[in-house]
């Protein structure tokens, strides 16, 4: 940008007549990198639109800033916002559902990967439009596991199996830990989900606005008593809430397996100087596998801007979902393709040859069972929720009783629920 | 006076230590920077040391845009708190009026807002104001400090009252006052204040994101963020060399400004 | 020879009052031009954000901080029921214990060194200072390294000396003390710049006359360095403390608050009820009990301290 | 019209016992005004009063007719010498001494002027590119000085402005100031603790002792009438030898049971009046015998050769009295020496009130010789 | 032994000119030394190197025989008195004083006793709470003083310290430092530009002019036999009167073209060594005359009171001339007045190497009286 582009809230089109559309995103890194390249190709690929994407720090801050100018000239034409603020921006009013625009444009939604169009949808309409998306899996060392004598292609699918693996790598090895769960509310909605609980009462809150927590105190437990089980084994290790941690220790084998977003994936192959296994998440063995939520972020169109501007925004909305330029955000990012076509591009064929272990993040996306507890909740105090399931998995983490921390949790939990909805006035 | 021999050795024993504890987290940012990712993230020894972080920092982003940016608001904003801040001690210390002490309580009292609290508000100012994405609102929300008038009354306190009895028997006004003698003999901490002032909005963060929208006019912790990933493992190794290119203005500003901090200007002020 | 003027007329009088109260006029005057542009600064700046927070915490907010329904004192109450907020307290109170004094001691310890005339004086105190130049996000990161449990440098120290590594950022009992110690070694470069500034502008009279007197090194240092230091001491003391409770980015970036809640510090749970709560009403009215806090520590500390501050 | 004017001027520090305490007196246009008092006596804080650097606590302070108390110093249109100087650290001597007319916006080649002869005056021309730190006691003094003079403001204080001179230097100045002052028409007010200083240059002389005024009069006035015993002892040094008197009969007197001396009809008067009576003599009237018969004979306790005049120091009943004689006078300590002291040159105060009764008799002084 | 030894000290600031230049002397356990020169000589300056506050640029400082060049000051066992006091602005009078016992851990008896006499010989008893900003000059330097006699160190440098005090309480405080150094046997340097303090204070006086040394010696003999002509102008007040002397005849002689002597036996040899020569004659010498013939006849331009003694300008062929005369005289200025100048207290100087060739004769000084 040069200083002369001061005051670009107000104007909607470029020198040379093309529209200019406004896009809020809270990329950075690498998929900062991937989304401008994609960015550059779109507006190459035409010459009626320009898309300016602006990054607005994390997908908090962005959120809290978008809150703060919607409705005003300084509000993007499109912006990215994370999943668990879905409910916040629906509230905001100060967005138009996409649905308005697939109506209009009678686009067809269906071509998108099933899983993840799920969680977006909404009474049976879209808000917004998927885009980046990744769910947990597991991650293994392959090494380790075949020098403690566990098969490498057969990794623990349960809790149980992963207690006793953890206590075979322990053995061989005395310097590494068995397994590590970063204290991450996200985790414990995919550890829920993939038992078949539901975070909140009203299936999640899409069959109405939530009252409770949804699951019982047995499948919240589980997760808990999970943890304390290796921790008195000694086969867990503790990272607290700190994934870069998480990620350093087990690159530097200091622990054998841990859950972790998908969209680590490729760089953990890369950077490990061993071999590194992915696994589906695993599940209590007394439980059904039902699959995980998606997660990650979609695109949102700000109300009150004009009709043009915002068919612009729409147009390049769609030319994301492109097979091509899915593919390139796959193989770039790590993030799933929305349009399953994108598998089926030589890019990703070869990749997924290179690193068949990649393919098994998609196999579990494909193998999850729709259902309210994999459609993945919805409410806006879903970011407490997961501050207040953190600071009892580190209590739990830390040795103390899982009971206590167990039901202090729930209680505020259902404040939170409780407090979330009078906040609206409901 | 000269340094006894003895003492000079503990001396420097006591700094080279103390400079090596200081500055080891620094000194790793730095080993850091050199380092392949993965030598990183293993914890190993450096297998090799190169410079491709450094070019892919550089690469990533127009840093050297974020850097000009950052100057300039910088500068601005040291400025106008040395203009303001200096202005308000001033007004604490040498001159009696009503209301005085309550006026200075009221202004530490904005030192415990916290900035959380007002960050949210203060942006509907600039965006009411018009003042997204122009320098303005990067800098004038900056310009009155408690913080600065606090240290500035503190040191102006310090200047002897003969002083400015002997400007006020030569006729000068308070402005002449001000600019001719309190200033010079400040000089000390007028220039701890502008680099304290110069580094914290070259540091700042979440203020330059809410109040640009693109990257006209945004600084260099901006940038610097985008380095780091939210969902994906980070490349360390970049993140580092970026935050050591951005460290390096800053370094060479702090010797400058040591440098500049001279000793005994109050002396001979008295008999 | 004084008889003309030994009395004083009516007239003289009424002037003599009128001369004084102009006097103060002017003088309200004067010092008004030089405060105005910092009040209306921080008025728009600062009383209006306050005011706002003060009005805020009496309502719950929707996600855009919009008031939504008045709720009176209940935030505030919620609050003092709730042993989360508590511990908040007495977490940040905890913190400031350790880091204040601790900054206070290790800075005044590299200014006094520093401000010896040696030669390359200069690299040192660069040194020193250079915590001023890295920002808190980077300076976090750093420590993030060495309080890592395994790779972490720190450990690895511990590891070679054959001693238990430490669960810096996992363990509540070490978080707290891994949260003191990186905001100690980030505060130390402007508390020592600010203190060797204060050194540096010390007479130098001062210390001819007490070497002529015999005074030792560390007499020097008790009865003079010290207290003709005073008011810059008292400066930084202030000003740590509320920037203590004030800390807020390496707390993000280390604990987030936890383990357990051991450094949810009162800033750092605004920032959460605020920014990823939504809750700005329960977050106003941290805000101003933080506020209130500071306030009657820093009344506190006026009403004690400037006394002992010795001014030219 | 007189140019300044202070009634019942009171001053107190932190409403501790009063400074001053209800000065009353006037100085008219034009006048150099010496005030003199021990250490501590208020003088400075007087000055200050004046110079509105320190708030009058009780009383008006005119100037020109108006009422200035609350008047900011830099409309008072003065120039002040402060006694610990006061120079500014940052500045050069050159900006020290035009500091004031660069805030007064005196045209750049009338600075340049006065800075080039007030520098040379002073001995300063050597330093003007000093910083004040650099310069020895003396030139600093001389800055002040310098800083002061250069202003030509109407009215001048000076607190012991020549203090740290020596006396080759301090006799050039003393000259120089004089000049200065009738040359501008100057009001000057100058605090000073030289005898010399304070009986040459003034017109007239205030004495303060401990917040109070003592006596305002001419110089001579004040040496040669005292008006108590106080400015007695003050004026004159060595001071005033003071003894008590005892009336043995009607004829003659005893001074501390030692000397005696006859009583003559005015004195007869005065201790009618006066219960308790104490005697003065100023050291230069205790004489040798070169030209007079021998009155007493004292015993020498202490003698001080000061090149050009000789005191000697006498123990009169156990108290030390001091005699001033021209020349030097090659005398032993514990000796009986022999002097002449007439009862003229005894000047009489009241034991209780201190009050002059008598002034010695300077009317027939050394004869005039002009021709 | 000499306790105090200079050799070849050498001093500059910043590689300037030499403020100092090969200054050798030696002090004496004990002894009264006292430094004089005008302003900016280096008094100070060598002060504060034989405190070792200064670096010596060059030279060898003994103290004790041994070489003290570096040795810190705090080891040098010496209190000072600072020209402008270094007072510590933050401790009170009494903390002020005592700094230096406590940090030499004088127990707190001694201390207490110690104070109390020292604040009372220094009238400071009622001040000791009080803070120097709260002081009046010559109270701050009077608790520069206290603080530098209160520690009894062996040796001690004074600088100028009485010079802000008045007249009485400065003749006070020049016999309790000479009694102070007696008792203690203190060796003491002392500063001052009061001819008085000098003439009668020290055991021997040295004259410093830009940074050289002019004479050393007892203080009678400076001023009776000045070494050359700066120190016969510099010691005594009013200054010594100098003219030029040219020869008319082998019985004749005329100063500055005026007044015309007769030429001795001595003159006349030594008159032959030099070419030119300068004489001078002290004020007191240009005598009325009462007891006289007349002499010579000169014309008054200014007459001065002071009480006790008057001094006169006369205009000698165009430079002024000083008389003193003691007593008051009434004289009008403008009016030719008779005096009696002896040839006899003539001092006779070189006029190229400025040296004295022959001194005024003081030999046969005023007759002795002792009985
Ligand atoms: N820091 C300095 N830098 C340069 N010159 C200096 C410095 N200090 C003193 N001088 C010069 O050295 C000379 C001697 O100074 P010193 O203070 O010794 O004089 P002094 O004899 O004590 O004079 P006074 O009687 O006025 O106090 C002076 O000309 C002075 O200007
Ligand atoms: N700030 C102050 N607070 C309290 N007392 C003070 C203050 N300043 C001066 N004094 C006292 O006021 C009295 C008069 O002081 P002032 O300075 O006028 O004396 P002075 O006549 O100038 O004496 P000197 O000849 O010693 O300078 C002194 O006894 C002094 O101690
Ligand atoms: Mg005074
Ligand atoms: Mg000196």
């Amino acid at each position: 940008g040069s200083k002369n582009a001061e005051g670009s809230d107000q104007e909607t089109k470029t020198e040379d007549g093309k529209q200019i559309v406004t896009f809020w995103h809270a990329m950075s890194g690498a998929s900062q990198e991937a989304l401008d390249r994609i960015v550059a190709s779109y507006n190459e690929s035409q010459d009626e639109v320009e898309v300016r994407a602006e990054f607005q720090g994390t997908y908090d801050e962005a959120l809290t800033k978008f809150h703060s100018v919607a409705g005003t000239d300084s509000a993007p034409t499109m912006i990215q916002v994370f999943e668990i603020g879905t409910m916040s921006m629906v509230n905001s009013g100060h967005i138009d559902p996409i649905q308005k625009f697939i109506d209009e444009d009678g686009y067809d939604m269906g071509h998108l990967e099933e899983n993840i169009v799920n969680y977006y949808k909404i009474d049976n309409q879209f808000y917004s439009m998927p885009f980046n998306s990744s769910t947990p899996v597991m991650f293994f060392n392959k090494d380790a596991f075949e020098e403690a004598g566990l098969d490498p292609e057969s990794p623990p699918q349960t809790y149980e199996e992963v207690e006793e693996a953890s206590k075979a790598i322990v053995e061989s090895n005395p310097d590494m830990k068995g397994f590590a769960l970063q204290a991450y509310g996200w985790l414990f909605e995919q550890l829920l989900a993939s038992q078949g609980a539901l975070l909140l009462n009203e299936n999640n809150g899409r069959s109405g606005t939530a009252t409770e927590i949804g699951f019982t105190e047995e499948q919240g437990k589980s997760i808990f008593e999970w943890v304390e089980r290796m921790n008195e084994d000694g086969t867990f290790a503790n990272y607290g809430i700190n994934g870069d941690n998480m990620l350093a220790g087990f690159l530097a084998e200091d622990v054998s397996m841990f859950l972790q977003s998908s969209a680590n994936s490729r760089d953990l192959i890369d950077n490990a100087p061993f071999e590194v296994g992915v696994a589906f998440l695993p599940h209590p063995e007394n439980t059904e596998w039902e699959g995980v939520v998606i997660g990650g972020a979609s695109l949102w169109m700000s109300a009150g801007k004009e009709e043009a501007e915002q068919n612009a925004a729409w147009d390049f909305m769609k030319y994301l979902q492109s097979p091509e330029i899915q593919a390139q955000w796959h193989t770039d990012t790590g993030y799933f393709a929305i349009n399953p076509a994108a598998y089926e591009e030589d890019l990703v064929v070869e990749m997924h040859e290179e690193n068949p272990q990649l393919k098994v993040t998609v196999e579990q996306l494909q193998a999850t069972k729709p259902s309210y507890a994999t459609q993945g909740a919805l409410m806006d105090m879903i970011p407490e929720e997961r501050k207040i399931i953190e600071i009892a998995l580190e209590t739990v983490f830390n040795g103390e009783d899982v009971d206590k921390a167990y039901s202090a949790a729930m209680e505020q939990l259902n404040r939170a629920i409780e407090t979330a909805n009078k906040a609206r006035g409901e | 006076m000269r340094i006894p021999l003895g003492r000079k050795i503990v001396t420097y024993f006591l700094l080279s230590t103390a400079a090596l504890l200081v500055f080891m987290p620094t000194l790793m940012a730095v080993v850091m920077s050199f380092m392949t990712n993965q030598d990183i993230m293993t914890g190993s020894f450096p297998s090799a040391f190169s410079l491709d972080n450094y070019r892919r920092a550089f690469e990533q982003f127009s840093l050297m845009h974020y850097v000009i940016n950052s100057l300039f608001v910088s500068i601005i904003i040291m400025i106008g708190q040395l203009v303001l801040s200096s202005l308000a001690a001033y007004a604490f210390v040498f001159l009696e009026f009503k209301g005085r002490d309550f006026l200075f309580y009221l202004f530490i009292a904005t030192m415990m807002v916290p900035f959380e609290a007002s960050i949210i508000p203060n942006f509907h100012t600039i965006r009411d104001l018009g003042w997204i994405d122009q320098y303005t609102g990067l800098t004038v929300p900056f310009f009155a400090m408690a913080f600065g008038t606090f240290l500035l009354r503190q040191n102006f306190k310090q200047i002897p009252k003969e002083l400015r009895e002997a400007s006020q028997i030569a006729g000068m006004g308070e402005v002449k006052f001000y600019l001719t003698v309190v200033l010079p003999v400040a000089k000390t901490s007028l220039i701890t204040l502008g680099v304290y002032g110069f580094l914290t909005s070259w540091n700042m963060y979440l203020w330059p994101l809410l109040a640009t929208t693109n990257d006209s006019v945004r600084t260099v912790q901006i940038g610097l963020r985008q380095l780091q990933s939210q969902e994906q493992m980070n490349d360390w190794g970049m993140i580092m060399s970026g935050a050591v290119i951005v460290i390096i203005p800053t370094l060479i500003l702090l010797f400058l400004g040591q440098k500049k901090l001279q000793r005994g200007l109050t002396e001979g002020a008295l008999k | 020879m004084t008889e003309a003027a030994a009395t004083l007329s009516q007239e003289d009088y009424i002037l003599f009052e009128q001369t004084k109260r102009k006097h103060r006029y002017k003088q309200f005057i004067k010092g008004m031009l030089f405060l105005l542009p910092s009040i209306v600064l921080f008025s728009v700046f600062l009383f209006y954000p306050l005011l706002r927070t003060i009005y805020l915490s009496f309502f719950l907010t929707d996600a855009s901080g919009a008031p939504t329904v008045f709720i009176g004192w209940d935030n505030f109450v919620t609050l003092f029921q709730s042993s989360i907020f508590q511990q908040s307290i007495k977490s940040t109170f905890l913190f400031v214990l350790y880091t204040v004094p601790l900054t206070i001691v290790v800075s005044l310890f590299l200014a006094i060194i520093a401000n010896e005339k040696l030669r390359g004086i200069g690299f040192f105190r660069t040194i020193f200072s250079s915590g001023m130049g890295i920002s808190v996000a980077a300076a976090s990161v750093f420590w993030l390294y060495l309080f890592h449990p395994t790779i972490g440098f720190l450990n690895i120290i511990l590891d070679t000396f054959r001693l238990e590594k430490i669960s810096w950022l996992t363990d509540p009992s070490w978080a707290l003390i891994a949260i003191s110690v990186t905001t100690i070694w980030m505060n130390i470069g402007f508390t020592f710049l600010i203190l060797l500034g204060g050194l540096q502008s010390m007479d130098k009279y001062l210390y001819e006359s007490a070497d002529v007197d015999g005074a030792g090194y560390f007499y020097k240092l008790r009865r003079i360095t010290i207290p003709m230091l005073s008011p810059t001491l008292f400066f930084v003391v202030t000003v740590t403390i509320i920037n203590a409770f004030q800390t807020f980015g390496q707390v993000d970036i280390l604990t987030q608050g936890g383990p357990q809640n051991a450094t949810n510090f009162i800033v750092y749970s605004i920032y959460r009820e605020a920014f990823t709560n939504y809750q700005f009403g329960s977050a106003s009215a941290q805000a101003i009990i933080l506020f209130i806090i500071i306030l009657i520590m820093t009344i506190i500390q006026f009403k004690l301290g400037e006394r002992k501050v010795h001014y030219q | 019209m007189s140019y300044i004017e202070l009634t019942d001027i009171t001053k107190s520090y932190h409403a501790g016992k009063n400074i001053l305490e209800k000065i009353n007196f006037t100085i008219e246009k034009g006048e150099f005004f010496v005030l003199v008092g021990p250490s501590g006596s208020g003088k400075s804080t007087l000055l200050r009063m004046i110079a509105g650097l320190e708030n009058v606590t009780d009383g008006i302070l005119k100037m020109n007719q108006k009422i200035v108390n609350h008047l900011p110093p830099k409309d008072r249109n003065l120039s002040m010498v402060f006694q610990n100087y006061a120079l500014y650290p940052h500045l050069s001597v050159e900006q020290n001494i035009l500091f004031g007319l660069q805030a007064k916006k005196v045209s750049k080649k009338e600075q340049k002027k006065r800075l080039k002869e007030t520098a040379e005056m002073m001995g300063l021309s050597d330093f003007l590119d000093r910083k004040p730190r650099q310069l020895s006691g003396g030139q600093r003094q001389r800055v002040a000085l310098a800083r002061a003079v250069v202003s030509e403001a109407p009215l001048c204080l000076m607190d012991e402005p020549l203090s740290n001179l020596d006396a080759k230097l301090r006799a050039q100045m003393r000259v120089e100031i004089r000049r200065l002052q009738k040359q501008l028409g100057l009001t000057l007010i100058y605090v000073t603790h030289d005898q010399v200083e304070a009986m040459t240059m003034g017109d007239r002389i205030m004495v303060l002792n401990d917040g109070e005024i003592q006596q305002v009069g001419k110089p001579i006035t004040l040496y040669n009438e005292p008006a108590n015993l106080f400015v007695a002892s003050f004026i004159g040094s060595p001071k005033m030898n003071i003894g008590k008197a005892e009336v043995k009969n009607t004829s003659c007197f005893l001074i501390n049971n030692t000397l005696s001396f006859p009583v003559g009809p005015i004195l007869q008067e005065a201790l009618k009046e006066h219960k308790d009576i104490v005697v003065g003599i100023r050291p230069e009237h205790i004489q040798p015998t070169t030209h007079h018969e021998a009155t007493h004979s004292l015993e020498v306790v202490n003698v001080e050769q000061l090149g050009n005049e000789t005191t000697l120091a006498f123990d009169v009943d156990g108290e030390l009295w001091t005699a001033k004689w021209p020349g030097q006078w090659d005398i032993m300590a514990g000796h009986q020496l022999k002097v002449y002291i007439s009862e003229e040159h005894l000047s009489f105060f009241d034991a209780q009130t201190k009050q002059l009764v008598r002034p010695a008799s300077f009317n027939s002084q050394e004869e005039v010789q002009a021709i």
